[in-house]
This record gives C-alpha cells, structure tokens and sequence, in this order.
C-alpha cells in the first residue's frame, strides 16, 4: 500500500493495464511525451513506446472515430478527452457509434474494448467551460457506461474494471480531487465492480447520495447533520449506467428520506432519474419528498463559483428540510 | 515546432489552386476498348468474371428490390445503380481479409465479398436470421466473416473509425488494410477531416475511397464544395491522391492496387476520388426529378460500368451473349426466391429488443423485457410479429412498409 | 381556416415569418430547391430567393456554427436538422455555444434568433437513426428554449413563436404526424406561447401528460380509461425547456396522480426530471407513484417497433395499475 | 453533378503534394530594413504608432499579468508573446467595424482597438466591471462597441461562426467582413473543415488567420499534421491562401490588407496562415521545459517581432530611444495601478448568477436565486464576496487563485 493521489492511482491503474495487455493505447491532446496536462499518462510513453501512447491531433470527434475503430478492430483504447466541457464534439461518435455498435450489428462487431477517460467538474476556478459535470448526458444513453469515482483507491480499481469491461465506458475524473485527494491504495492490479453503489456510512434517519467529488460535500454535511442528531447514511452510486437501483432503494426503504446532490444543473440532471425511480419504488415508505441539492439552471459561473456549488451548507439545510417536513 | 521550409517571397501573391491540375486516370473507353497507351491491369479471367458476376448481381438485386419495396414488401431501398465499378473494382482488388468500412452504397462489394442472396435478404426482410437482428433499415449489411463492418446511417462517422481500426492492424502487423468508403458529400463532415489528418499523422494503412457521384440527395455537388471535387484535400494532409473513372472497372481496380501497396508497405494512407454518377433516386424515398434533369441522367447512363466492362470482357473472348443470357436468368429467379423465402420467415424473438445493448442484458433491461412479456400476454392480438412467434409461428411482414414519407 | 397537414403548416409559419422579416433565413441540407427531403420548405427559395433559403453543405457542425455566427450577427437563421438523430455533430455549437452565447458574454453578444427545426421521433420503420427522441440531452442545457408541437395548429403557432423568441430554440417536429396529423389552421400570423403546457381535456382521476406525436398516444388511451370509467386530465407540456411546472403541478394537485410518456428511452428522458419535480411539489397529495411509459432501455429497434414503442395498450395498463394502486 | 474538368491519364500515378509548394510572405528583415525588392505597404506614421503601441501594450500587459498570476493574484493567464505582429498586423489591416473573432491569444488585437488598460482588468478579475459578468475566466474578452466577440473556451468553434457571421454581413450589404483567428492546433477541429468548406460555397467575406505558433499546448505541429503548415488545405476548398511570416508585422499587415480587399470586394474568402512562435508558455498553467528546448526558444526570441518593428520605425525616424523609455514606463505603471483598483471591486452582484441565460429570468430561475438569497442570510460568513456585497463593502479578491492544476 503507498499513499498516493487521485492522479497517481489513475497513472497506476493505466500503467497496469498497459504491461498487463498489450493492446490496450492510451492517447488524447497532449497525452504521449508530455504525459497529458493534468500528467495522469506521465511516464507511459517511455515505458510503452509512441505506438502504444501517444499525442492525437487536437479533434475530439476525431479522437473517439479513431477509438471506436481501434476497439472494433480487437484493441483496448484508453482514450483521454482533456476536459469533459470538451467531450461534445465526439458526441455522436460516442452516443450514436460507441453506444449502438454492438446492437445494430447484432453483436457481430462491438467497441467493448474503449475506455473515455475525461477530468470533470469544478471548483477549481474554471468558469464555463473547464467545470461542467456532463454525465447525465451520457446516462440517457443506453449501451454505455459511465463511472466516477470518488477518491485514489475506488479510482483505480475501477479504471482497471472499466479498461477491461467488455462495454464502452465514460470514466469521469474528479479534477478537483486530482491532488486534493490522497489515500492508500494497494500496489496490485484489482478491480471494483461497475455497475454497484457502496453504501460508505450506515445511518437511519436519510439516504444522502452523490458520486465523485460531491461524495466528500455530501459527507461532511453527514457530520454537520449528526451533530444535530440525524443519522444518515452515506452512498456512493459510483456507476451512474448501469445504476445500482436495488442499493439505493434498499437504504431509503430502510431509512425512508432520500437527498441527491450533484454540481450539474437541477433540471435534467441525474438526480431526476434516482428520483422517479425511487418514488416508484418506495412510494409507501417515503416520509418526505425526494431531496435535490445541484447547481443552479445556469452555465457554470466564475467569480461566484462559491454561490453556485452544491456545497455541504446547502446540503446540511436540505437534510434538516427533509427530516422536519 | 514549425515544420515549413517555405521560401521567402516579397509580394503578396495568393495562391487560387490553379497552381496544378488533377488528372483523371481511366484505362477502358465506353465501347470495351482500351485507350491508346493504356496498358490492362494483371487481371485473370477468374477474377474478372468474380467482378463481373458481383457486378451483374448487384444490378439485379437493386432491380428487383426496388420493385418489391414499390410493391410495398420492403420499407426501404438504396441502389448503387452506376457505381457498381467504383465499389466492386476496388473491393476487388483488396485482400479479402481486408477491412472495409462502407457508407451504404456499396452492397457491391460486400456481394463480391461471397455475402449470399440469403444474407441480403434476410438483412432486409429484418426477420430471425438477419445478423443484425431486425434492429437497423433495409440495406444496413455487415458480415463479421467476410470483414464488411455493418453499415452505420449517421454519415462520416465510419472514417475516422477506418483509421482507428487501420493503426490497429499495423500495430497487429498482420499486412491488412482498411477502405473506407463515402459519398463526396459525406466528405464534408468534420469526421473526414480528423480521419484524413490522423491517418497521415499517424501513418496508418487505410484507403479512404471517395464515391464522387455528383449528388448529396438533392444537393449537387456545386453547392457540396467549390473546389474541383474532393480530390485536392488531399494536398492538406500530405496524403497520397489519385482520382479515377469511377465508371471504368479496371482503373479503378488497378489504382486501388496500387493504393493497398502503399498502404500495406509503407503505411501510407491513400485518398481515391472515384468520378462516377448515382444514376437512381438517392432512395426508395427520393424522386429526383425534382432536381435534375433527364438529360443529365442520360448522358450517364450512357457511361453505364457494367456494360462496358462486359465488352471488355467479351473482346477477350471471356464473355458471351449466352453466359450473359444464362447469368442474368439465374440472378432473377435466385433472387425472386430467395426474397420469397426471407419475406416468410419470422422476426427475431422478442428478447433481441434488450440484448447486444451490453454484452450482457443489465437487471434494468430484464425487468423491462419481463414486463413487455407480460403486457404482450395480456393483448396478444396487438403485437402479431412476437405473439404469433410464441405459438412458433406467423410471418414478419414487410418492416413497416406503410409509410410513404421522403428522407430516407 | 384551412386543413392542412403538419408538413404545411410548418410550411406556412415559414413563410409568413420570412415575409414578415427579411432577416429570417432557412437553410440546411436539401432545404434549398428542393424544399427539404421531406418538402418543409418547399416554394421558400423560390419566393425569397437563394439568399435566403439555400442547400448547405453536408456538416450538421457547421451548420450550426454557421448559424450561431449568423444569429450573432442580428440575422434569424431557421436552421433544418435533416433528422433529429443526425444533430449530434452539432451537439458542441448548441450546447456549448448556442446555450451559453449570452450568459459568457455577459449580453454583449447573444444567439437569440437562432431556431433549429428538426424531426424527431418513431413509428416510420426507421430503426436506431431516423426514430430517436433526444430532447432530455437538450432539456439539460440551460439556455436553450426546447419546443414540440402536437398537431398543426400548434406547431404553426408555435413555430412563429420560436423563430421570434430571443433565445436559441430547439423545435421539434413529430415526423410521424407530417402528413398524419391533419387540422384547421388559421391563415393568420398567430403565436402560441412558449413555456406554457396546456390542458386539452379535463379530468378528475389521473393527469395523463406527454408531448409531439405522444400526446395522440396518451389521448386514446385516455379513452380506453374513460370507458372503465376513470377520468382522465390529458395536459400537453408543449415546451420541455422551460417546463411549465405550475400547470402540471395544479392538475397533479386536483387529480392526485401523474402518467408520463415519451418515446425516449426510460433512464435519463424527460419523465424523469417531472417526476422528480411533482414528487416534490405535490407530496402529499400523491395517491400512487408517478408513472412513467416509455421506450425501453436500449437503442431503437426496427421490426419490433411495435413492441419497443409505448403505445395506447401501454399506456392504459399503466393507468389501471396507478388508479388501482 | 460533377463538377471536374480535369483531363485524362492512362496510367495510375499518385499526387504526392510536392507538385507545387507555398513561399512565405516576408518584407522586413530582424534589422528592420526591408528585403531587397521589397517595398514597404501604404503605412503612415500614425498607424504605424497605433500598431506599436498596441505591441508594446501586450507585452507590458503579458509580462505584468504572468507576475500577477504567480503571485497569486490571479487564477490564470495566457500570454501573446512573439506573436503580437501577427495579431496586430492583421487587426490594423482591417476596418475598425468589421468583425473579429478571436482564439484567447489575440489581446493584441482588442488592444488596438481600443480596448482600455481598465477594461481588460475588470474581465481578468471578474469584478462587478466585467462586461462578461465574472463568468468567464480571465482573458475571456468581448467587446460590443470594438466588434470584438467574447472569447469562447472551446477551440474551434469560432471559426463557422466567422463564416455565418460573414454571410450575414455580406447580405446586410454593409461592406464589411470578419476575420476569425485560430491555431494551427484549433485547425485541426471538424469545425475547421466545415467553416472553410461553407465559406467558398457560399462565398462569404471572411478572413480565415491561422496562428501557426508551432505548438498546441505541448503538441508540437509535426504531431498535429503531416502537411507543410495549414495553407495546403486552402486547395482542398479552391480558397486563396496565402503564407507569411508572423513575426513580420509590414507583411502581415499588406498581406491581410489584400485578403480584406479580396474578402470585401469580390466575397472570396482567404485563408492566411501566419509562421510564428509561442515564445511564453501555453498558460500560466503550463511549463514548457518539459517538452521543448531552450534553444529552440532562444533561436524564435531573437526574431522579437516588436524589436523588427522598432528597428524600422527607428529607421523611419518616427521613433526614438527616449519616446520608447517614456511609453514603457507609462505603460507599466498604468498596467499596475488599474489592477491594483480592478482587484479591489467587488464581485458581480448575486443575481447574475441567473441573469442571461436567457432574456430574461425563468420563473424556475428567480426560484433558486430567492433560495439562495435565504441561503446566504443564513449563512453570509460563507460566502463573502456575495454576502459582504449586501452590506455595500468588500473586495473580490482574485477568483480562485487558490488551485495549481495544469492543463487550461
Ligand atoms: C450525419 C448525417 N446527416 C445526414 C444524413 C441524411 N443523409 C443520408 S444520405 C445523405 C446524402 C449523402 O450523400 P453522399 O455522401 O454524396 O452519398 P451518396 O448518397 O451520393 O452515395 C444524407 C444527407 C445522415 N444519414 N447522416
Ligand atoms: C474543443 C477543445 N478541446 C481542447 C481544448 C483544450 N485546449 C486549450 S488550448 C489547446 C491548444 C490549442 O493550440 P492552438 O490552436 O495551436 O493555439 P495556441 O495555444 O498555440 O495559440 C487545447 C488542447 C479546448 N479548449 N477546446
Ligand atoms: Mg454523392
Ligand atoms: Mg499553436
């Protein structure tokens, strides 16, 4: 076990899957010598070779075309999108070509084998376009996969799970967390399950769910909340599609209060779909309405990034809300 | 770092694209006669004929199915009517164990590919023997063992793919290639721009053979580009470039040849313009009166690619009046068959609608797919394809050959 | 008054809006002489010259770029989308430009008379690309305006309004109904609101809510209901983008229970984001859980269509199941 | 239809790109006299000085802000170094009404519109001055009143909007045209290739200006495109192009001038591709030393693009060593003091959290601001800069300098 940063854990697992496999490339803007502008590809060139990492030209459409060739061929693309705001210009190669190529060729070719990697989120002063959380997008998606993991250790055992998934998977990186974040993380190859939430606190009173970098607002907004005397329990979904509705609405049966937060906007956002589902499901043992805690309807703003997050102030003031309504 | 080694100069000119020309290569003259100094491509009699039989079929087939789908059986139809020598030529002239990555007008190559009038059929009858499984449009083939990737409708996307799937083969190095191929107005989607720029970046053996037959739908080519057709983008890349009488079966054959052996020994990737002429409706929904005129169209029929190759072929003496008489019978009858046969056959099972969205159905997608049998059970007469399926049984019918709108 | 079919009515509010106002431009692939492939705009290059009505080159990207520079400019661009499923290469300049145009600049520069015309929808034999729905990816994306209209009628009315809304509106146009959908159409220059959902039928038992060619669907099973003697509310949400919260919520109020359809897929469509609202809103007033009748989980199908789609049969079942609840 | 006229071969010989080759503008040697055989553009001595001065602005303000950044002052920064004769050259060619469209490393050319030292600090600061509101990070500029549109993050989506623009201009009739800047990495975008392609189609005023600075980010050009530079691919569009060297500021400018003429008087779009070199890092985020060599910046920095132009206003007599010392030292001490009173306004006020998303505020969107409001009541020492704001005091402090990540 060494102690390593969210950066660090993802460069592992990547340098992992490579000497494990040689067909598995990574590549994006920046990603070969220079080892990408965040470093998560560092050293990957010189251990691998330029054929196997490598700088693509600056075209995202282009870059995810060339994944989905490369996966539909037999190989294992690990392809990097430098920022999520970034990622729309290969929205139809990944929501129209990645997400339906096993299916309408009926399983005769499929790009199981590709893994997006993408830094998302903000908090980082990054303004529109360098802070936005688009997995809801992808989750309206059928065929794909998308992850987020919320610290060093659940991101590398879940990038190695996501790199040898048989399905194409969005892997979205808590940028914020990049060095933010640090924690043990053994030294082997191991995997974490797509598709399973954690339940990562056990309480009584309110379900709060999140995934990614939320998970430490929505965490601490725990302590604020016990402090007054609710139990909550703390779930991370980890895998926003396929998502792990059974987890979920086992801890709200248990519980009866259900809070979502997310930085991307309320309206659309994944929150929505936990919550209709829930309702659904739970519908007799709901003591209050299903809670949204997000950011605004708006794009993601600068100067007052602070106002706009989700922060656990907020998320403390919707829990105390939802356990008096 | 900047790569020019450009000299200096002190006035102002501007460069118009005038500064060169790009030439048409062409082999064979309409009447089957090779031009003065032309010389034949290394073309047997074998592979000859296997050209000319797929090129026959695919005739036929586009015939016939384009009267079953006015007919009402089939939703939906494309042709490749006019360009049979563009597509079947070069499809020729690849390994068979080469990768090709089509548009959807290239049912062609994947018949000389050996894909049987069964499989075509099937695919667009949708019905429990398609491989796609009933989910896409007539004419959306793909044959896993014949390397033909299975056609995808959103345009372009299929080339940056080819050179995805072409750097894995150098990187496998087992000596295959990738063509991928498109209509000149799919060229002008951001996806050529990234396949074109990776795949000479990347030095990646693929043959990006450009269909040039002057239509988009409606829209000519004058309003699809300004320049003298798609042949000079290729300048912007560095790429290699030929453009060819997209008409005359042996040019086209002996550039895409020479294309793979750039491609496959020395990692070149080779842009092909092929100058042909899309001589049916763009679709069974199209009617292109509406946008050019008879006469423009005969001009071109005139140019017809499988006539001429049939001179060719007879001024060799490999060719007869009777073999044609016999080929053209039998192609008939094999495919008024065979279409009877497909038509017949039942639609996939209800449980396709969730598989192959994963490599496994999720829970989600099995509770979803228990729910529709349920729902199914209560109102069997609502859904006859997967009711009647169920007491083994019934036909599938036409795809939803109702609906009479443009578009497709 | 005159009967036309939706096609003509599109038609119409074309024409009128570019009579109206020389700024009003319509172009897109096969728009031009041809009228459209599926002949929306037909005569309109003829009337108003090839300045102004014309073929583009085939680039959904740089269509709407083109038209977001034009919309920047104090032009109306109508931008046609030749489907809905092929908008996705233009998915960055909507959803990164389009939307956000105003808010990053503060108002120094806006997108405002942007309207992008598109057909969407199942039921024609389509398959995976001429049948999806995907209006919830845009319904994510504060800054757009998101419109369906259901007959025509309302898709005249409510054309003009977006073409004459400043702010970027996405209009989508049930293909299906293009020459189904028959009605009286007034010759006049009329806008119908945006924003704003409407009630088409009142009832006391259950809201029943859709939109586009959906809300045909949801009538008729409405019927069916009504002759096992439930009543129906039957309310078109008419604009997705901003949704009109307060009348969906007063009938939820009245009627204590909620049906909605769509074709999208179930996870992450537009359902979802009304349900988790009305949850919230009308807690306890809520007999039975919000129910949601849509397309499966998964690409479109063809030759199962039938089955895939979420039809009358559905719809009927689903609300016995929410009055029996 | 087909619109080639290009003339027959018979044998399948492949263009390799090397049949013609682009030269490079060039007038004014590093000394700052001019080549031989070439003569000086229609330049006077105040536009000259306006050029200058908005040379000298750029870098003052570069060098400055850079400081400012790593003094925390500031959360991000990028700077024009070695390419301000490219920006400025280009924008003093044009007419102070037509349109720019700018990349986020063209501050040079919103300085010579006009742009205030005081303007371009309330954007770096997001302070409640901020035509963009504080939504942006810095460098983001937009000015109306210059025709300078607001600076958008993602690369490459100016460049259809220049065209689309352009085509509006061209029907207002007004005369005018817009020139979009990019780089050679932006260049590689889908975007690119449909703006070019739009543009000749529909003939549109507009001036396509490359910046090729040799490096996207840490992607040098050889990684980004095989080709020599990006002028080549004006063929594939049959557009005028033209090569110059971008440090060269009398070559830009003539060279531009010409483009605008072509672009305004005959609505023929040009594509300029400028040779130049990103002396600075990327951003203040970036460090070059970890992908290219000193000396390869040393042999870039003694083409200093504003020493050439001095040198030749020095040889010109239109500017001396004194004049130089006094601008300099105005220019410091101007850019200190205007950041220093920029840094010390407040934020933009709360509501323009939901101000302009569209016209006007949603109903949904006056519902979270009002809980917002409540929210900060409850808890205002969270949130200072909104919440100091109501009691009518405070700073805005730099957003977020806080954060040493990579990458923008
Ligand atoms: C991304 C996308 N946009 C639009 C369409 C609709 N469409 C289908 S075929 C076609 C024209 C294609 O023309 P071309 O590439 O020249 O091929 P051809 O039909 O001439 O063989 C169009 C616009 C589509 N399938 N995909
Ligand atoms: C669509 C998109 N992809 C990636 C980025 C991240 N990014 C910002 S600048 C840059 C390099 C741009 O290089 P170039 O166009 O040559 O301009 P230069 O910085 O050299 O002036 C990259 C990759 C972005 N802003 N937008
Ligand atoms: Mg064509
Ligand atoms: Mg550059």
């Amino acid at each position: 076990m060494a102690n390593l940063n969210l950066l660090q854990a993802i460069n592992q697992a990547l340098d992992i899957a490579m000497a494990a496999d040689e067909r598995v490339l990574c590549f994006g803007e920046d990603v070969g010598g220079f080892g990408g502008v965040f470093r998560a590809t560092s050293h990957l060139q010189e251990k691998y070779g330029k054929a196997r990492c490598f700088n693509t030209p600056l075209v995202e459409q282009g870059i995810i075309g060339f994944a989905n060739g490369l996966a539909a061929q037999g190989s294992t693309p690990v392809a990097e999108i430098q920022f999520a705001d970034y990622i729309f210009p290969a929205f139809d190669q990944i929501v129209n070509e990645s997400a339906k190529f096993r299916y309408r060729s009926g399983d005769l070719f499929n790009v199981g084998g590709l893994t997006i990697r993408t830094p998302y989120g903000g908090g980082i002063a990054g303004g529109l376009y360098h802070s936005q959380s688009p997995e809801a997008y992808f989750a309206h998606t059928p065929g794909l996969k998308v992850v987020v993991p919320r610290n060093p250790h659940q991101a590398k055992g879940l990038l190695l799970a996501a790199i040898r998934d048989p399905n194409p998977v969005l892997f979205f990186e808590p940028k914020r967390l990049y060095r933010a974040s640090t924690g043990e993380v053994p030294e082997s190859d191991y995997q974490l399950p797509l598709g399973e939430a954690e339940v990562i606190k056990e309480g009584s009173d309110i379900t709060l769910l999140a995934w990614g970098a939320q998970m430490e607002v929505i965490e601490e907004a725990a302590e604020l909340a016990e402090k007054e005397g609710i139990s909550c329990e703390v779930v991370d979904l980890r895998s926003i599609l396929p998502w792990d509705v059974e987890t979920v609405a086992n801890s709200v049966l248990k519980t009866g209060r259900l809070l979502i937060s997310h930085e991307a906007p309320l309206t659309g956002g994944f929150a929505g779909e936990i919550a209709a589902t829930i309702q659904e499901r739970c519908f007799l043992y709901l003591e209050s309405p299903i809670s949204r805690v997000t950011g605004l309807d708006t794009p993601f703003p600068l100067t007052l990034e602070k106002e706009y997050l989700p922060d656990r102030l907020k998320v403390f003031e919707a829990i105390k809300a939802s356990v008096a309504y | 770092m900047t790569t020019t080694t450009s000299s200096l100069v002190h006035s102002p000119a501007f460069l118009k694209g005038d500064e060169f020309s790009i030439d048409t290569f062409a082999l064979l003259k309409q009447d089957g006669s090779l031009f003065e100094g032309a010389a034949p491509p290394d073309l047997d009699r074998d592979k000859a004929l296997r050209i000319y039989h797929a090129m026959v079929f695919t005739r036929v087939l586009d015939e016939r199915m384009l009267a079953a789908q006015r007919q009402g059986r089939l939703s939906f139809y494309m042709q490749c009517t006019g360009e049979e020598a563009a597509v079947i030529g070069s499809a020729a002239a690849l390994d068979d164990e080469d990768m090709i990555m089509a548009q959807y007008r290239e049912q062609g190559a994947l018949a000389y590919r050996g894909f049987s009038c069964d499989e075509f059929m099937n695919q667009m009858f949708g019905n429990e023997r398609d491989y796609g499984k009933g989910r896409q449009m007539p004419i959306h083939y793909g044959s896993a063992k014949l390397n033909y990737m299975t056609i995808s409708s959103p345009l372009a996307t299929q080339i940056p793919q080819a050179t995805g799937y072409a750097y894995g083969q150098k990187l496998a190095g087992d000596g295959h290639c990738t063509i991928t191929y498109f209509g000149e107005g799919a060229a002008s989607e951001g996806d050529f721009h990234a396949a074109l720029n990776m795949a000479t970046v990347h030095k990646v053996p693929v043959i990006f053979f450009c269909r040039n037959n002057g239509y988009a739908i409606s829209t000519p080519a004058v309003e699809q580009f300004a320049a003298d057709g798609v042949a000079p983008r290729a300048f912007g890349y560095k790429m290699r470039v030929i453009r060819v009488d997209g008409n005359d079966v042996l040019a086209v054959y002996q550039a895409t040849m020479e294309a793979r052996r750039l491609a496959v020994e020395h990692n070149q990737p080779v842009l092909i313009e092929a100058m042909t002429y899309r001589l049916a409706a763009h679709s069974s929904s199209d009617d292109p009166s509406g946008y050019r005129s008879k006469k423009e169209e005969e001009a071109w029929r005139e140019k017809d690619p499988i006539l001429r190759l049939r001179r060719w072929l007879e001024s060799c003496d490999w060719w007869s009046d009777e073999e044609e008489k016999a080929l053209q019978e039998r192609l008939r009858r094999e495919v008024l068959e065979t279409m009877k046969a497909a038509q017949k056959r039942p639609a996939p099972p209800l449980d396709s609608l969730v598989t192959d969205v994963y490599d496994t159905p999720t829970p989600q997608l099995n509770e979803q797919l228990a729910k529709l049998e349920a729902h199914i059970r209560l109102y069997p007469e609502a859904y006859p394809k997967s009711a009647s399926r169920r007491s083994a049984e019934g036909s599938a019918g036409a795809p939803g050959a109702e609906n009479g709108q443009g578009g497709r």
